[in-house]
């Protein structure tokens, strides 16, 4: 049976690793259809022809949800990440506080679109939390994706940046430089759900594998995080 | 008639205003830089949409704006060469000399298409491009392409201009031939009274737009009326002669106005109509009939009227058998033979001032009404 | 090959697919439609125009969504078109070739437009007076004389097509093997850790391929001009 | 005006500015980049050639990237223009402009080029017989004969300017008041649920914009041709 | 010498090979349809780089290709009137003749100008462009624009031949004013003999890519040898008279040929020296001196030749004074009148035959070669 999968572009490694994994082992084969999670969830508004979606973005699977497009009772919060301050490699670790705004100098803040893609939209909240939203607003350079942030840190045009904790792991030149607190912004949660279109039964069974132990062994390693139901 | 053409067009700067109608044959429009010669033959083809007009070929009409007809270009079935050229640079000259065939529904060589090339002098270049031809190859590559798609009407806009001397009279026969075996009419526009004598059965003088005056060609050069339009030097009469001899030392011996004119051999047979064209320049006056001299040609005539011209010179028109002469003289000439009105007196012409470019197969204006 | 994985290569060959059909099916309306708005005068003509820069203009993105608007399977156009002939844009490589030969139109009829508004108005009047109907003359002086500009339309074209990737992965996403060019293969990678490398990959494949044509394109147009040249 | 916020606004006038300097800086290189590729052979022409092509074959975030790597603050030449002009890019308006300028540029140069090897190098020459140097032969005749290719190249370019995104935010990111154009912000409202109303304002906005520049250009380069017809 | 042309040419259906040296004034260029002479001027302009060869005009070196000088064309301030117009499209016709004076250092308008502009009769046409002209139209704003830049060079490809014949009288004198007052050389191609034995101080003969034969003009055009090359009815004679009078009927008297020469009255004063082509096909030959008849030149004449052609006719040269005339007449009457060389006889011309045309300014090798 050929299952489709429709997931954000940032789950690519990870999901391929586990699904690619099951695939083999059940026979089934799986079509995966990466991009972000705005042009995905409106494929499927549209009559795509996945049976399986998982999103970045918890609003736009309510959007789904709204439009009555999942399967009932499929939905649940597969992943969850964290947020990371970073700079370029070799920097001092930095506390989340003023000395941020001292780093930063008359640099930019290197984050995803602040309105508009979930990453920016955590760490402006996260910055809100912390009281510094207002002075590093004017100094926020912001990108159509994460991806782009974590770049302009690593080719060192911004000193500071805020992105995902699993994008750090495998770009060398930049690091950690402190990690957000889980609870100074909205729970990150990677939605995934059924499509009522679907009749597959292996999809169902696709989803119920990823949320096994083996496959969250996988993500973490990965750098995402396991929601705690 | 076969040509009937009546149209109005306002430029900005030039009102053109013609109507005439010709019998079949060549038809020449004639005019000074700028008189709308050009403009005429873009109507007929239907390049250029006049304000009003009525366009007809030898019956069928092509144009008329009263009746909302305006058949297009190709549908007119015309063979147009233009003033300048208009080449296909990315044909061949054999495609250039094709193109028309094809649309004619005419496939493959044909016999004509072979002699053309060979009269045109166009053999050695049949595979070259429009760009590397002379300013003259491209000329005679053009007058090629429009006789090879059988047009039912020549168009033909000073095809001979950018042409030398030898190569003009290697053409001209082919036209002569073209307007008396097939019955294609032709529109010619040319400069030179040399061709329009030669080959026009018609002529219509333009000035400014406005047909100055149209009729058969003898009629016109002859017209001393229009001598200033034409050209001094070009004003003349057609003579038609009968070839009565062929003389072993290369001359032709003509019956013509009402006597005997030795030519340069001419290629027609004996007992064949020929039209000559005498300048009335090359016409020398004697009041007695001179002897000892090198002129071959002396015909008997009579004066029939005098017209001084503002200059030096004076029109002199000469009755010589059924024929008229012109002769230009110069007024002191006129006095100092004491010509007048109802004298006899002698026309001298020269064998070798007859040009070969002179001399034309006859096509009789009663002729040509047949295929009207 | 090791340089590319198989699925790698599926997406070269899959933007060849895409990219050859765009042009070649957007080819013939971009000469039509350029035709028209350089010699014909009529209603609407700036409508058009708009019409077929609007790709230019957008965002790709909006592009796609448009398409996605349009041409999507629940959308009017795309249902009436899959009930009458059987035609699926969704989803399909076919959609991806209607994005990028909607994205490479702008760009080809307006270099074909330019090369017939240089072919002098004067050879195709010598060409009707041979007895060539409008139609002939179109192609047996016009369009050998506009060879070189549509070469380069086509080149512009091409070279769109195998670069697009905003309406592409909008309208149909992103299915290696149905709907994943080059393009949004990159783009995958690029969102990945250690993407970059395999990014790198794909992008001299497509630049060499995109110089391939280049070659070949002026290598035809300067034959073509030259014809055209007289010479 | 109620239709749009301040932000909104900002963003078209930027938008507006950066795609006026773009085309304005680019079309003098590309008219010679385009006179060169047209008129003469030289070594290294194909891969001059192949280089103009780039943009518009790249994934446009690649082509961002590419230009970060180089004129990035950090990056060699990025680096050298701040010391020795002072010109910084990273970051300003000044970088949308370029990235924009360099979309746009294989674009006006095709037009461009199209329109300069349509010109008869008969006219050329007899300019220069009447004493004009190559150059003053360009100023006086060739010039204005291009004149609708040059406009034609232009509203290329200024097109492709307002609607460029990708390379855009990838070089210069997105920074309101400084380099956030039309484009990032209907980007941005596409990616919310419920933002289509708000990206078709100022999708409108964008086309309303363009259009005007399109009849601009129709107008001028109409009148140019009626200019180099003759008549 | 004024000019010096060596050049040597290969194409791929023709190789040109020239050299000639020519003085001051008008140099013409002759030949057929293709025979390079296009090709020689476009050398001369810079506008073709010949294999190899050498140019000069007056001393100044504008290609040497041993010494590897190959001056481009903007630098050879040359005035080229094309073949085929060549006129600014996107220009009107007022900046069309002033675009070159601009990089001749040569600024506003000028009195030369709007002479010129008169003479060429393009008043009306100043502000229109150049595709609502006709063609020869164009050609005289091609002949402005050239002589307007005040060139040292003057290149005319057949710069007449669109024109009609009044317009081309008119052009003809201010060419030739051109070539005396000014001392711009010309380099002249015409298929035109007329206007070449008017105009040009020298002729060079072109046939396939070869140089003929060059020499002074009237050598030229009286060489039998090269009739057929130049074309029978246009080999003549070119006299030097003396104006001696201007008579109340419009007539000036010359005194030529050892006798008195009755023309059309010329514009020149008494005493000012003139040169009159004659055509051999124009002058009738009498044993006895004819009486009572309209010409009125009669000259008293020797034969000093007599060479018999393929055809019915002969080349007779005659010596008239210390000049030599050239008649062209029938065999038959070389027989009729006993002609023989050292025979004395009377050659006959009309004063009419002699057109405005065939009548220019003396320009005498002698002269010419100060300018050198
Ligand atoms: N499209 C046009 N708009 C305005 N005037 C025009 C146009 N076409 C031609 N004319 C004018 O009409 C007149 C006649 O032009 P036409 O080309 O018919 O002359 P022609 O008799 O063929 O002259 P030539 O012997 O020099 O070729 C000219 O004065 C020309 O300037
Ligand atoms: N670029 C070229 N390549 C090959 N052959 C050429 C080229 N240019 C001219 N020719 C040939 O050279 C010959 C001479 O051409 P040219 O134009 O000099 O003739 P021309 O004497 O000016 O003739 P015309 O009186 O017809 O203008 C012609 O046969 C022509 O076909
Ligand atoms: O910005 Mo584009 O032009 O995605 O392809
Ligand atoms: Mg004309
Ligand atoms: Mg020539």
């Amino acid at each position: 049976e050929q299952i489709t999968v429709f997931a954000a572009a940032s789950l690519r490694n990870a999901l391929e690793e586990v699904g690619n994994t099951w695939a083999e082992n059940t026979g089934h084969r799986l079509r995966y259809s990466f991009a972000g999670s705005s042009a995905l969830a409106r494929q499927v508004e549209a009559g795509a022809p996945a049976d399986l979606i998982i999103l970045a973005n918890e609003a736009w699977m309510d959007h789904l949800d709204g439009q009555r497009l999942l399967q009932q009772d499929s939905r649940v919060d597969l992943l969850g990440n964290a947020l990371a301050l970073i700079g370029p490699a070799g920097a001092a670790p930095l506390d989340l506080g003023p000395g941020i705004i001292e780093r930063l100098g008359d640099g930019r803040m290197a984050m995803a679109l602040i309105n508009a893609v979930p990453a920016g939209i955590y760490g402006k909240a996260a910055l809100e939390t912390l009281g510094l939203w207002q002075e590093i607003a004017l100094q926020v350079a912001q990108t159509d994706n994460v991806r782009a942030a974590l770049a302009l840190v690593a080719l060192g045009e911004a000193p500071l940046g805020i992105v995902y904790h699993s994008d750090v792991l495998a770009e060398p030149r930049v690091q950690q430089l402190a990690r957000f607190p889980s609870d100074s912004h909205p729970a990150i949660l990677y939605p995934a759900a059924l499509t009522v279109d679907s009749r597959s039964e292996a999809a169902a069974d696709l989803l119920e594998h990823l949320q096994s132990p083996i496959a969250k062994e996988v993500f973490l390693r990965h750098g995402f995080t396991i929601p705690s139901e | 008639m076969s040509i009937s053409i009546n149209l109005h067009h306002q430029f900005p700067e030039l009102t053109l205003d013609v109507d005439f109608d010709a019998p079949a044959g060549v038809t020449a429009l004639f005019g000074a830089s700028g008189s709308g010669k050009t403009t005429v033959v873009n109507a007929v083809a239907g390049l250029l949409q006049p304000d009003r007009g009525r366009i007809s070929v030898a019956g069928t009409a092509l144009l008329d704006t009263s009746a909302g007809l305006r058949l297009p270009p190709h549908k007119r079935r015309i063979g147009y060469v233009f003033q300048e050229g208009r080449l296909f640079p990315h044909l061949s000259v054999q495609q250039n000399l094709r193109y028309g065939r094809w649309f004619a529904g005419l496939r493959g060589p044909s016999q004509a298409e072979d002699h053309l090339v060979e009269m045109l002098g166009l053999g050695a270049l049949l595979n070259r491009r429009p760009g590397d031809l002379s300013g003259g190859e491209k000329q005679r590559v053009a007058i090629g392409r429009a006789l090879l798609s059988e047009p039912r009407l020549l168009l033909m806009d000073e095809p001979l201009a950018a042409l030398d001397g030898p190569r003009k009279a290697e053409i001209l026969p082919y036209l002569e031939r073209l307007r008396d075996e097939t019955q294609v009419p032709i529109l010619y526009v040319s400069h030179a009274i040399s061709e329009i004598a030669r080959l026009a059965t018609t002529v219509a003088v333009m000035e400014r737009g406005q047909l100055r005056k149209a009729g058969p060609t003898g009629d016109i050069l002859a017209d001393p009326s229009l001598a200033h339009a034409i050209g001094l030097r070009d004003t003349g009469a057609l003579l038609t002669g009968r070839v009565v001899a062929h003389h072993m030392d290369g001359l032709s011996e003509l019956a013509a106005g009402g006597g005997k004119l030795f030519l340069p051999k001419v290629p027609n047979a004996l007992g064949e109509q020929l039209r000559v064209r005498i300048s009335a320049k090359d016409v020398m006056l004697s009041r007695d009939r001179p002897v000892g001299i090198s002129a071959l040609n002396i015909l008997d005539c009579e004066v029939s009227e005098i017209r001084p011209g503002r200059g030096p010179g004076a029109f002199v028109r000469l009755k010589a058998g059924a024929d008229h002469i012109l002769a230009r003289v110069t007024k002191r000439s006129v006095n100092a033979l004491g010509l007048a009105p109802g004298l006899s007196c002698y026309a001298v012409i020269k064998s070798v001032s007859v040009a070969r470019a002179d001399v034309g197969a006859d096509v009789g204006t009663e002729a040509s009404s047949d295929h009207a | 090959m090791q340089f590319l994985s198989p699925e790698e290569w599926t997406a070269v060959a899959l933007s060849l697919r895409v990219a050859f059909w765009a042009t070649l099916l957007a080819l013939p309306l971009a000469i039509a439609v350029a035709w028209w708005l350089a010699r014909r005068e009529f209603w609407g003509k700036q409508l058009l125009n708009g019409l077929v820069h609007l790709p230019l203009i957008l965002p790709p993105v909006v592009t796609g969504y448009l398409l996605l608007l349009t041409f999507g399977r629940r959308a009017p156009a795309g249902a009436w078109l899959e009930e009458t002939f059987g035609l699926i844009f969704a989803f399909r490589w076919t959609g991806a070739a209607l994005a990028a030969g909607i994205m490479g139109f702008p760009l080809m009829v307006r270099a074909i437009r330019l090369a017939i508004e240089a072919v002098d108005p004067k050879l195709e009047e010598a060409a009707s007076t041979l007895g060539a109907s409008r139609a002939w003359v179109f192609v047996t002086v016009t369009l050998p004389l506009i060879l070189p500009g549509v070469i380069a339309g086509t080149l512009l074209g091409f070279a769109k097509a195998m670069g697009e990737f905003g309406a592409t992965i909008t309208f149909v996403s992103n299915i290696p093997g149905e709907t994943q060019t080059l393009p949004s293969a990159i783009y995958a990678f690029l969102q990945v850790p250690g993407g970059e490398a395999s990014a790198l990959r794909l992008v001299v494949i497509s630049v060499v391929i995109a110089m391939t044509a280049l070659l070949l394109s002026e290598t035809l147009a300067r034959r073509a001009a030259k014809r055209v040249s007289g010479r």
